[in-house]
């Protein structure tokens, strides 16, 4: 399309208010790449987030946003989608925004499969709230909330999203923006729901899973083969000394996507078609 | 004059089948019919009941005495014997219980056997039809023409139905034949439409462009979503059923953000999950559409019944402080438009709605003129066209409150961001005070412009009454009818009936309030929410409180005697 | 005279250690002091501040002017300098930026280099608290008592601050000493305590019997979180991080049903979640208490700043009717006992108690005389002993509504059934119209009982007031100080401050207002919450409304300067 | 313990009001008789349960009972878990109610792990409001709401249970009485969280899972070592012309419960403790 509008500048939005050294900042940086490399203009993404840190993403970047409620980044998404079929919907929030408040919300949008990139910016904590435990927080780690430490063992967001049947599951660390940006772009790509889990240090709160004990431990998947689902769920358990990263699973044939099996979906964009409610005036005949 | 009929029996022994067939034969030859239900929150057993009412013109309301009671079993007969009048009859399966000697009024009919004969005891109901027309006097043609309607392509099974239809008008015929004498047929044979609430509710959100309806199941509600499921090939409309009620009314929300027309149905539990939803709607000046569809609570309550409970939580269910718009159904002839005019609101100012329906009038069906489709409004109220200003902000400031709304996508190069924390014009978030201020000023401003669209309430009866009777939604049908019976025994009386509930329209009521010797204010509730809300918007009380809540809608009678006894 | 500090910078710089050493140190002196905060939702940069009030008692509310501002950045400065007092100071590092050739005020201290050479810039502000120290008169050993309580156990941390707080001790007493004359030294030292609205409501709980409190963490409410989480390890008490607000409140019933005391915090949004909880609370008569700590909304709104938004919201939230308390935190002296209050209504009349606190009252610390434990009821309210009747029965039917409660396992033999369905006596599901209403009156009876509990609002200034300001809650400090003001000036003055809302304690106003020349509501909101509450309860109007919703807190001078233009 | 009050009678509650021939018919006599053999009195069972056909179940047995909220069965049982240790909770409802509206909480319970048995009764179908799809009706299965046929693909419950860490996982069909009693004793006997999800024909609604249908395919589990997690996982996604019951997954060395891992808990349950509130004067003491 080579559309001039796409340079990573164009989607530069207010002033972000992360800490310094957050892993947010690349986040950031590679989804704008992202999409100026696949050149979506700013006015056909749209960006949904739910409340926390990682949820301030839409107002850091210029697309088209929609900032909605803690735990509630994914029912906007698929209603965008249901509204406006030509939407790149692109859905960014924390991991105690998807994974606790939002965890329903996971589940049945991996079942529906709506064509939609899922970034989970998981830092394992709550930021925004100052460092309570978050679903993916390690056992043993002490908050003020958990003085005792986390008892609860981790949500395993991957392994999840492939027992639900997500067609693309992926991992990335924030530290490697440019594999992280490539996935994306695969992500953005791939038609039906795809989930990149993202880890990111929260340099503030959580003291444990620190930069450098990801960078450590993340290593770029290679000679993987996406399309081995076994291989794939094997690899979204292994966390530990080292942790995959990369593009654990993508389904080779995708499964048709919510909006494709709906028959009013088809064709032009419900958002741009004409309508009359004079014509409808036969609708009653059924009740003569 | 009136006839009134009772179909009562077990859940699962086919009620609203004869319901069905009797009600719309009627309304096909120009009858005027009202058909209410009243069942219980379990699949098989128990006991339900139809109510159907037939007058010249379409009744408003049930009465409370009985024509003709059709008892499937036993316990019908003892819990409605009381209110059959004398000459009365009483339509039984002698085979399942009998009548006490001292009942003249049986119509004994041998359903079951009947209709094994015919091909099998599934079919009691279609026999019992059968012996409803005969005393009716009427033929079974039009009952027949729907049994083949229903049936068709399903080998058979209209044509033994038909004969059971015949072997219990027969049967019946024995013992009397036209006994009761039909009103005036007043309309012309199919003209008219016969439809419950939730079909009409329905219908109206597809005529006025909601193309969009995400809800999770709720009694009384879940009519409303099988209307719409039902029109999703040949229509431009998309049903989810939502995993839950936050899903529900974030998906309308993300779909009205980008553009298309959007609404949810639900019930009192479902609408308390959805208040975090609506105040994000306030917030993000996203228009929705929800249609609370009210039945007893507190809690899951009274699944299947009706009641007028939350009012009070739908002008103030959500945190913060934010523009809203409360209306609801009366009749089934006004909330057709009504419900438009709830879509045009939500765009025109950018809010939710809340539509209030109840169980009563969900499930309540009548016959109407048909509606006049080209009455409904569909204006988008969106912002057309994009001089290249220096850039597209969702929020701006204007004088009135509003932004002008465009959707995600809709001018090139203009993006559209949506935000749930206080934001500036851009929809970016601020903390400053100065902001704030302004953008709450600016969310609350169109509160005053729609005040200005609130209708009045409708004023029925004596133009400067003794007796005010002051009620809203369902229970129009109910009051209006009462209203007539005091006038007829020579009270000088009226009624003022809400419709539009916020902002309140209070002109009418305090004008006409303070000249009235007495007042009552009558609701399908505990606590008499009306009643406060009008105190507090007017500082005006009315004398009595007229309050029904044990799950069953007002019949007009129970208004007459509490009137009676205060007025 | 009292003295005000306000300590500014971006988040992260250490604000609240400032505040921190120097109130503490202050109370434990013997002087009152009032700290409160003005924060961010963010956790590093943007504007912060915190206001320091010194009195000879201790200070109910902030004031305006400003005696001593440490600006740890220039914004601070820029922001606060019209507020400085003629003779204030303004302690700021030169490295980081100069004041103006016309600024004669300043108080230059090198914070940066000065701690560095302590041990680490991080230490800069320990340094500023020393310059405060210093110009307020005072030695520097209860804040090295402070800093060595602090980091017991992290070698040499405690002496490189103390040694920072030295040096800005000395570099500051360079330009001037003791510049500012501390008010009288009123209380014995180590005699007040100190905390902020959440401990205070947090140890309130655990003093109550409180048992359980399962929450879902969301600013302001998290602090009462903290609290009781940090006491696990010792007390008899369990804090459980839930999924979701929708778990809270559940679990929360599921554990009060099974009976201990049971507790839920939360702000708005979540609030907004646990609604359909709360009417389950209500169906089921399950005894709760919820803490909604208010911050400005709609939706995620200003999720660190103030707001009395969500009284509508809580006195109607939920579906159905059903009876339930409202209380309200105005001081710390009063909330208290009063959170103890809600813990005893709850259990009394099984019901759910709403206790409003918001990010004011929540975040705001005082120095206060130390409560009285002996003071707070314990009564479970619990039926005591069972001789072998029939059976138990949940919800037996009695006088005034209230069944002997007992929970499961406590009779051997017996069992207990809580529904959220209506139900009978025993808890079973019924639909009869007759036991549906006999439980509803039964549920709302206790509201006449409960109104007796209700306290009156509590009657400041002038006995027969010609000017009469109304309020509710955290506003308290604000208004009594106010009227203080007003009534120096020569006003006849007076306050009436509600704690209990609801049921709504109507006397006192009810008299009080007709007799006044000219009535404020004063709320910290947009819409006159209260001041709706009065009119649709008395059907009493108040002649202004002073209202601010720009997300903080008023000032004794906001009021006031509003009563003189409209007075 | 013999106690004598704990014949199956003594659990008879209120008549139930399902349609003759319903499932779930079966579950409420495995249920009595499996409280019965165990010897639990009416006194120390607690049932939870949410709203549906199948949540009525407390109201036809006689235990103590807590009828909640739709979709919110699970949250009060951990609640009364943590007020009285003694009490043996069951938690029973239906399937939309457990996987649908409460699918946050059977997520993040399982991760709690707090002690108690949960019997899921799976009729894939929404029956008191009438035949909606639930989580876990099959795809292209005919509804009022789903004309063209449900479009998504079925929440598998075992399969997340077995993904979620649970220790102990079951499948039951009612049509088995006997067998679903013994899967019930040894769930509730299991120190953990224990899920049955129970395959119950709804005779009126579900036209395409009869009990025929589940007749026709249930095979009750032979010589299969439910220590072995990874062999329950392959039979947890056995659903077709074979569908395996019978305990899928205990594990062998049960976790620690929630309640075992919180020191209040310890010793007398908490309902029981006494509590003096002048006793706690020194709480302030960290105030001065
Ligand atoms: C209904 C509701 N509950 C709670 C909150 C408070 N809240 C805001 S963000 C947040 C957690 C954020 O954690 P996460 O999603 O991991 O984002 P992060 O800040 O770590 O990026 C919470 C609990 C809220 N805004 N709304
Ligand atoms: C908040 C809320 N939403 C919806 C409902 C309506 N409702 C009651 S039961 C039910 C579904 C029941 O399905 P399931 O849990 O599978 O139980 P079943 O009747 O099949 O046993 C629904 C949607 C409700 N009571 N509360
Ligand atoms: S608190 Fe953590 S997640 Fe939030 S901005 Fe700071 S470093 Fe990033
Ligand atoms: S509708 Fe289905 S689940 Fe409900 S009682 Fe009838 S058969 Fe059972
Ligand atoms: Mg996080
Ligand atoms: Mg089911």
């Amino acid at each position: 399309m080579g559309n001039p509008s796409c340079r990573p500048a164009d989607y530069t939005g207010q002033d972000p208010s992360w800490c310094p050294g957050c892993g947010n900042f690349n986040i950031l940086k590679a989804l704008q790449n992202a999409l100026a490399e696949l050149q979506i203009p700013p006015h056909q993404a749209l960006l949904c987030s739910g409340i926390g840190q990682a949820a301030k993403m839409p107002h850091y970047m210029r697309t088209n946003g929609f900032n909605g409620l803690h735990g509630r980044a994914l029912p906007p998404a698929v209603g965008a989608r249901v509204a406006n079929i030509n939407l790149k919907v692109i859905v960014t929030s924390g991991d105690g925004d998807t994974y606790g408040e939002g965890g329903n919300h996971f589940i049945h949008t991996i079942r529906r499969n709506p064509d939609l990139a899922h970034f989970v910016h998981n830092n394992q904590i709550y930021g925004l709230t100052k460092g309570q435990a978050s679903p993916t927080s390690e056992q043993g780690m002490k908050t003020k909330v958990q003085p005792a430490g986390v008892m609860l063992p981790p949500f395993p967001p991957l392994s999840i999203a492939l027992t639900m049947g997500a067609g693309f599951v992926a991992r990335c660390f924030s530290g490697e923006v440019d594999h992280l940006k490539e996935v994306m772009k695969e992500a953005i790509s791939f038609p039906g729901y795809a989930l990149v889990d993202i880890l990111q240090p929260c340099v503030t709160f959580n003291k444990l899973n620190t930069f450098a004990w990801y960078k450590n431990r993340v290593v770029q998947l290679k000679d993987h083969d996406p399309a081995d689902r076994h291989e794939a769920a094997r690899l979204a358990r292994r966390w530990g000394d080292e942790i995959p990263i990369g593009i654990l699973y993508r389904e080779k044939n995708p499964r048709a996507t919510f909006e494709s099996q709906i028959r009013a979906l088809q064709g032009e964009p419900l958002v741009y078609r004409p309508f009359d409610p004079g014509a409808l005036q036969s609708l009653q005949d059924e009740f003569i | 004059m009136d006839i009134n009929i009772v179909i009562g029996g077990a859940a699962g022994q086919g009620l609203e089948t004869i319901a069905y067939l009797l009600s719309k034969s009627l309304v096909r030859m120009g009858y005027g019919v009202r058909t209410s239900r009243d069942y219980m929150s379990r699949v098989r057993g128990g006991h339900n009941f139809s109510r159907l009412r037939i007058s010249a013109d379409s009744p408003m309301a049930a009465a409370e005495q009985i024509d003709i009671l059709v008892a499937l079993n036993e316990e019908t007969y003892d819990l409605h014997r009381d209110f059959l009048t004398a000459n009365g009859r009483v339509i039984y399966d002698p085979d399942s219980f009998s009548l006490p000697e001292s009942e003249s009024r049986g119509t004994p009919v041998q359903l079951q056997a009947l209709a094994q004969e015919a091909g099998g005891a599934i079919m009691s109901n279609t026999v019992a039809t059968g012996a409803v027309l005969v005393l009716l006097g009427m033929d079974t043609a039009a009952a027949e023409k729907l049994l083949v309607e229903e049936f068709t392509g399903k080998e058979g099974v209209a044509e033994s139905n038909i004969a059971a239809l015949k072997a219990g008008y027969q049967a019946a015929s024995k013992t009397c034949s036209a006994c009761f004498e039909l009103p005036a047929q007043n309309r012309k044979p199919a003209s008219q439409i016969f439809l419950e609430g939730n079909e009409a509710l329905g219908m109206a959100a597809l005529a006025s462009g909601c193309r969009f309806l995400s809800a999770y199941p709720m009694t009384p509600s879940t009519g409303i979503m099988d209307y719409l499921a039902g029109k999703q090939g040949a229509y431009d409309v998309v049903v989810e059923q939502a995993e839950d009620e936050i899903a529900a009314i974030n998906m309308a929300l993300g779909a009205s953000y980008a553009g298309v027309r959007s609404m949810t149905s639900t019930s009192g539990g479902g609408f308390a999950l959805m208040t975090e939803g609506l105040s994000l709607a306030g917030m993000t000046e996203t228009p929705l559409v929800i249609i609370l569809s009210m039945r007893p609570g507190p809690a899951t309550g009274l699944p299947t019944r009706t009641e007028q409970g939350d009012l009070d939580f739908s002008l103030y269910g959500g945190h913060g402080e934010f523009a809203r718009a409360v209306l609801s159904a009366t009749s089934l002839e006004d909330a057709f438009y009504r419900l438009n005019k709830a879509f045009d609101l939500a765009e025109k100012y950018q809010i939710p709605v809340i539509f209030l329906s109840d169980q009563d009038f969900a499930d309540t069906s009548r016959s109407l003129a048909p509606y006049d489709f080209a009455r409904l409004r569909y204006d988008r109220h969106l912002l057309e066209t994009w001089e290249s200003r220096p850039r597209y902000q969702r929020y701006t400031f204007t004088e009135n409150g509003l932004s002008p709304r465009a959707f995600p996508g809709q001018f090139p190069g203009e993006t559209v961001l949506a935000d749930s924390d206080e934001h500036d014009e851009d929809g970016h978030i601020i903390e400053d005070a100065e902001t704030r201020k302004k953008m709450v000023n600016k969310r609350l401003a169109r509160l005053e412009l729609l005040a200005a669209e609130m209708d009045e309430p409708l004023h029925y009866g004596a133009h400067e009454p003794d007796l005010l009777l002051v009620g809203w939604g369902s229970t129009y049908g109910a009051l209006r009818e009462a209203v007539d019976i005091l006038a007829l025994k020579g009270n000088n009386v009226a009624l003022l009936h809400f419709s539009d509930l916020w902002p309140f329209p209070a002109k009418t009521l305090t004008e006409l309030l303070p000249r009235v010797h007495k007042s009552f204010c009558v609701e399908n509730n505990a606590t008499g929410q009306l009643a406060k809300l009008i105190k507090g918007q007017t500082g005006l009380s009315l004398d009595h409180h007229i309050l029904k809540y044990d799950g069953r809608p007002f019949l007009p009678a129970d208004i007459v005697r509490e009137v009676k006894i205060h007025g």
